[in-house]
């Protein structure tokens, strides 16, 4: 038997598997379909202050190893997702007799206090499951949004300190990929005080339909997630690991197991499965027994300690 | 909503470019209602590619047998062609909101191409339903050509009277398919019958089914094709604007009420 | 007829098809299953001062949707490329009796001073068929080398300034695409004297193999190329045309006629071709005939009407 | 060097996980030499799979046939176990730069697992050369099991004697390949008989074989078998140290001269 309990930083988690934001809606849309037990932690969607409509259709495109979207955040505001969806998931698993895995609250803002204050709503509203805030700053859809944010080193430690101010729950940061070097925002991260970051978004991207001569998606641009994005996200993971002691929940292709235990040997304490789960809501249970698998054949007695332990020749 | 490996028992041509391919999946043929679909995995795509929407076209609860009538549009479709009869694929469902049963008045169907797909399930769920005293469905299918007008041998066996459309002529009436339904609906409305509108189709004719519905004042569902990520609600890729804002057609529809819908 | 020749700024191509640099050696070695006729130009692989051994074996990763490699820009010094390669090119094409494509000269070094130096000693030395130098300021597998400079607009500007410099050859620069934003870069080429750029070069990325828990590749990280990138090359090709009036040579996972097309109509003058030759040599005349059959069923009579003709609603 | 379109003639099993493939290839037939290989686009594998590089085990210039003996590793090799007779598939060929025909001596060949394949060319080749009259060529075979040890009764219709060494001893000399080898070249030094060595398999192997080249002063053809990305000397991806530098596998060698190997 594999322990699969693993630690991103203060969060506890009974597996090191998540869902990832965008992906997994508000957490139980696919039951019936995905093992939840294999989950620890379910990542929802990003909120805001206020409802959000997002973009106009069509907001994806299918492309060689994974899609394209654009489609904008569109979500309830804070209030409604605590009065509806919240409860939503919390008597969803009273039926399954499952015990919920942990609810990672996705948000992002129009401006630095904004998220401050969405992310103070939702630390304070009481619901035992959600037991970390996932700070978006780099979602490329929205312009006004995440993305300046995350592609200045300054602002983002302004945002991170000012949101982890007085808060009383767990702050993940979710960074872009589209970076020279990601070292200089996970010291932003640190020095900001958040307690765990998360890589990688979706990299910028666009689709165009040739034969109408515009681009496929109504947005222009949008953000490449799925298989493609993987060793990219994989290199990422691991110049963020030796750049900080900040623990990381990494996502970015995970199509099997072996590109969940890559991302562990480069460096992360858990992993998010994302668009995987749109083809194959199996994929969940699948890379679940590839880990222990792993782990049990090459004499891990706990999946905590693959974080990191890549081989390295000086 | 499950994820069943199901059998294909057969896969059958329909004349240019369409199929109808039989599986048996139990679990969705037994929880199955009209204008619900299933998200179809097909087998030789690569594994990052995106599942299928399909309409379910016909379910039987004792057989197990779900059936779905599909069309040859691009490679996920021309990918799908290849499944052989005895081959296994993961399907979702069934997917999403359906129509209602209970209609007042003669049940009016207009479909168009493989849009014909929900409306046999449809049609027969009614017939069940009513145990076949009239009013009974009534088809109207449109298409480019005669190729696209399909199950008519369905219908009929099913005892639904067909109306055809073609654009070229080839078939019925030339024209849209809204030239053999306003005929029909003046008819009605001479005789002072209720009816109540069921559309599945191309996006235009979908619109003038849904402007009839408004202007007699009668109840139109509405089934919308949207391109999809998830099929279950959890991407927001899929949305069609109503009245209470952007909804999903893959759960707070496909078929949306006549008056909901913001074109 | 559709009249197939382009101009990348000043250098007049006979085709709009050309081949990445590293993808296609010296520019020799694929005669037998390349059609030439197709190309209006070759680039050849990254020349610097004096010879250089590249990195340590294995050098290269298979993943899905393309590939990783770290070759380390293994070379010749520009001495031994003009002595050698470059009349070997002559020759071999003296055989065909196909006229040689333009031969773009992709160079690198380790000191602003350094590409100056190359760049020079190949504007000077007389090879007709030699119609451009590219300066490769974005490889990602060479710590010392272009790594520095093609992310930071400021030195970006001063190497493209200082080599540009009583250059008697026009100077494409090949960007960097794990950038925030492509366009300072793009603009510190144009302020530079920048004749054309080219987009874009690999994503920085890393293969792990699990079973031995090292990574795949000996350089432990290297850049990814193939299908995998295209979207995202594309939409840093839309974004590099609007920021400026510099001619673009795009490349990036060209891999069927319509990811040519694609680059095209997002704002390229002319393309390149890498990863996908190694699989398919054909491709070049593919993608070729996939262009012409394009622009007659479209009405375009000249290939370089496509340059920019994305319809983009207000 | 040519990309040629080759049909598949046979496919035909050689014992675990080993297959022979034999290929309609005429120009890639007749300009082949021992030692040389092609890179074959696998069928299945997506458009963005990198070619696999496989020695020619058999090329015959009258009929038009290249024959591969490929044992089943990983993915491409599994989907080209799939290929059926009839099918076609992309092969470049014949690349790099093979064995020397003349040699001083008695030809030892030594071949682990499928290094026996470009092996039973060569010998062929030079026993065509010197028209049968000894000093034929002598194989002496290494694998880790019975199962590994290839293509024995090709080299005994050649009348090439072969000897057997594995690591289970459940074929011949209990141990590698240098076992026998090494009794032979103890032979052959003390009748003062010249000899050439010729060797292609695991890494190991190959040291050892080069390692007796240079103790004994004599010539030693060492292939490597290194990842390739592009096959043609193109890409720089198969680099083999050598005195003279980084070399590369593709289009310098795969076949060395011991004496140049650098390991
Ligand atoms: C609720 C619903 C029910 C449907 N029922 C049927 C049916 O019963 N019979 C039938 O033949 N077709 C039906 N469709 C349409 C069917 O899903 C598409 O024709 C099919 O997905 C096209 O895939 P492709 O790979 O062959 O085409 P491509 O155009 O190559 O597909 C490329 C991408 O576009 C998406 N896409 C393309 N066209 C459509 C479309 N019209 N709707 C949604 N996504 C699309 C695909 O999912 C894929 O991501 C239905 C669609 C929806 C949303
Ligand atoms: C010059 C040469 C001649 C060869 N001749 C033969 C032969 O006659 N018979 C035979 O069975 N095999 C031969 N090989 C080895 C053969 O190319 C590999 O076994 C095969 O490519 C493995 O592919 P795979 O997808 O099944 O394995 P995987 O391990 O899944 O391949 C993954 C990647 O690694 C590469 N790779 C893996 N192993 C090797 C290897 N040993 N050499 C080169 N690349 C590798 C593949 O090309 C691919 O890029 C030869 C190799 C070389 C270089
Ligand atoms: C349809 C879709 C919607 C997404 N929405 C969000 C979001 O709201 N907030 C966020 O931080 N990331 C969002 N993402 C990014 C994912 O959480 C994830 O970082 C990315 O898709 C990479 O993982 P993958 O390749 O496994 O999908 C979205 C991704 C997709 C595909
Ligand atoms: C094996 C290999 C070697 C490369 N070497 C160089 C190089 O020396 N200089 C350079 O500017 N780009 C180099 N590149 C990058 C390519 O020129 C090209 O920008 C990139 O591969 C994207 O195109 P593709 O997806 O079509 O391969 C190399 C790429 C590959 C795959
Ligand atoms: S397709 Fe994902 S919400 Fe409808
Ligand atoms: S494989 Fe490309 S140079 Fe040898």
């Amino acid at each position: 038997m594999v322990d699969m309990c693993v630690d991103l930083g203060p969060v506890r988690l009974a597996t090191p598997l998540a869902t990832a934001s965008g992906t997994f809606g508000y957490g139980t849309e696919y039951m019936g379909a995905v093992d939840y037990s294999c989950l620890g932690a379910v990542t929802v969607k990003g909120i805001r202050l206020d409802a959000w409509p997002g973009n106009p259709m069509p907001r994806h495109a299918e492309v060689p190893g994974g899609m394209v979207n654009a489609i904008g955040l569109q979500g309830p505001g804070v209030g409604m997702f605590l009065n509806h969806y919240a409860p939503l998931y919390e008597t969803a698993f009273e039926q399954t007799g499952i015990k919920p895995p942990a609810m990672i609250v996705n948000i992002w803002g129009g401006t630095v206090e904004e998220y401050a204050e969405v992310a103070h709503i939702v630390a304070g509203s009481g619901f035992s499951f959600i037991k970390a805030i996932e700070c978006n700053v780099s979602c490329p859809n929205v312009k006004s949004g995440g993305h300046t944010f995350g592609h200045d080193p300054m602002i983002l430690n302004r945002l991170v300190s000012t949101v982890r101010k007085d808060l009383e729950m767990p702050l993940i940061v979710k960074l872009a990929p589209n970076v020279p070097d990601i070292t200089p925002y996970v010291k932003a991260c640190e020095d900001g005080g958040a307690d765990a970051i998360s890589l990688i978004n979706t990299i910028p991207a666009m689709v165009i339909d040739i034969e109408r001569r515009k681009p496929a998606i109504a947005n222009k641009t949008g953000g490449l997630s799925g298989r493609a994005i993987h060793p990219a996200a994989v290199k990422l993971v691991y110049d963020a690991h030796r750049a900080s002691k900040l623990p990381i929940l990494a996502m970015g292709g995970i199509y099997e197991a072996k590109d969940a235990i890559e991302f562990m040997l480069a460096g992360a304490s858990a992993v998010a499965l994302g668009s995987a789960i749109f083809s194959n809501p199996g994929v969940v249970r699948e890379v679940y027994d590839g880990i222990t698998e792993y782990c049990s054949r090459h004499g891990f007695t706990a999946v905590r300690e693959l974080t990191g332990a890549l081989e390295i020749d000086a | 909503m499950l994820d069943e490996k199901s059998k294909v028992i057969e896969h059958a041509d329909r004349g240019e470019g369409y199929r109808l391919l039989a599986l048996y999946s139990p679990q969705i043929a037994s929880a199955a209602m009209p204008g619900q679909f299933v998200h179809v995995k097909v087998p030789a795509l690569e594994a990052s590619a995106l599942r299928r929407p399909f309409s379910i076209f016909d379910a039987d609860a004792e057989t197990g047998t779900v059936r779905l009538l599909y069309k040859r549009v691009g490679r996920g479709t021309a990918a799908l062609n290849a499944v052989k009869p005895g081959e296994e694929l993961f399907m979702e469902g069934p997917l999403g909101k359906g129509f209602p049963l209970e209609c007042t008045g003669v049940p009016l169907m207009a479909g168009g191409g493989y849009g014909v797909a929900p409306l046999y399930f449809l049609a027969k769920k009614i017939m069940a339903l009513k145990g076949g005293v009239p009013p009974s469905p009534e088809l109207f299918v449109g298409g480019r050509t005669k190729a696209d007008i399909l199950a008519r041998n369905d219908f009929a066996a099913l005892g639904v009277p067909v109306a055809v459309a073609t654009n070229d002529g080839s078939d019925g009436d030339k024209g849209f398919v809204t030239v053999p339904l306003d005929r029909r609906i003046a008819a009605l409305k001479a005789e002072n019958e209720p009816f109540t509108l069921y559309a599945c189709g191309p996006d235009g004719m979908l619109k003038a089914v849904a402007d009839r519905a408004l202007e007699s004042g009668t109840d139109g569902w509405i089934s919308m094709d949207r391109h999809m990520i998830c099929g279950v609600g959890a991407c927001y890729a899929c949305i069609q604007k109503t009245t209470s804002g952007n909804a999903r057609c893959c759960i707070d529809g496909p078929v949306f009420a006549a008056k909901e819908l913001v074109w």
